[in-house]
């Protein structure tokens, strides 16, 4: 069954989406490194050297994503300080 | 030693104070104290730079920068931390960034303040982009 | 980028001043601000420190400082530099040493301080006597 | 023939000396080697763990001392900071 994840995107990302967040959907459960996939087909010019957070921490691409509720962010190199 | 109403970590849409850093550090900690602070560059290139512009993933940011608060005082030792980050725009002469810490020896202090700084640029996802003279923005593909 | 009437070596018996060394490097360095703080440890031994007295051999400490003024923007491609050290007595929470310094990136700025704090303790000639709660005065020997 | 050297004392040194200089009696020109051992003689408590300055720079212990008008001093380890 298909769900709607809503990724926020950050940063240079935005640029690439057109907004602060956007929807991916997908049959859970499904990796990290498969979502970057779907990422990928839906907006190709992103650049890819992205991290992605869920639950506001880093996750590593094997990492699987279960629940279609959990916070899911792309974030680009971060250039505070 | 007093406590301070000061928050050890912040992001602020509003300028920052080392003044008030400073007060609390040294309300905190005796021995060594090191300040650190960023202020924006004003040339991109040849380009005149006219202010930055800092976005955030606020709630993911505030929890990386306690991660490096707790891991700093555990590390080196440090009486007391502040890291505090602007948000929105910043102008020139503006604190961007404001690291206060003290120890009671300075090379903990030192060091303590350079692997901050080093593990904010790297791993808190703030985002900076460049308001330039002419109008355009620029925006760092990889910092 | 403006000049400030603030002197960049000085021994004084007033306190410091943090709050203007850190405006007068802003309003010369565009990047990164470095600055150490020293304040006299509260404790000698099992013994309270009540308060220091720094005594010089001023013409000789004014030439050292000199000296690792112009080291230090040298060595490290310094923008600007303070280093202001209190002489007579010193209370707790005054700073006993101050150093501030701007550079284009951060690392030369840490650097450049953590080598500036090393040379000072090393080479200028300031005394430092300890006047301990019990009106005793304690003398390092060997620092 | 006999010189009068004035020899400004700092730190710990004017605790042992009895003030903020001294007077050392040499035949010039002496090395800052042959002052040490003067200086050894009139206070043997002092401690020998000092610097000589001459004219305000830290002078090697084979420095030569020709001028009984130079600045001379002698500096106990530092403790600023």
């Amino acid at each position: 069954m298909e769900h709607s994840l809503n990724i926020l995107a950050f940063g240079q990302a935005s640029l690439f989406c057109g907004g602060s967040s956007f929807v991916i959907n997908a049959a859970l459960p499904i990796t990290v490194d498969e979502l970057r996939c779907l990422i990928h087909k839906k907006f190709p010019m992103m650049p890819t050297n992205y991290m992605v957070a869920i639950q506001l921490e880093y996750a590593s691409n094997d990492q699987i994503i279960g629940d279609s509720n959990c916070e899911i962010a792309i974030i680009p190199p971060v250039s505070g300080g | 030693m007093q406590r301070s109403t000061l928050p050890n970590i912040l992001l602020s849409i509003e300028p920052l104070d080392l003044a008030a850093v400073e007060q609390a550090v040294r309300s905190q900690s005796k021995g060594a104290h090191v300040f650190f602070s960023g202020t924006p560059r004003d040339k991109r290139d040849q380009e005149e730079v006219r202010a930055l512009i800092f976005d955030a993933y606020e709630p993911m940011a505030m929890q990386e920068l306690t991660k490096i608060q707790l891991r700093a005082i555990e590390v080196f030792g440090l009486d007391v931390i502040y890291i505090h980050h602007r948000l929105g725009k910043c102008f020139m002469q503006e604190h961007a960034v404001l690291v206060g810490v003290g120890a009671p020896h300075r090379r903990n202090a030192f060091e303590a303040c350079m692997w901050i700084m080093d593990e904010l640029k790297s791993t808190v996802p703030i985002w900076k982009k460049e308001v330039l003279t002419n109008g355009s923005f620029y925006v760092t593909a990889h910092p």
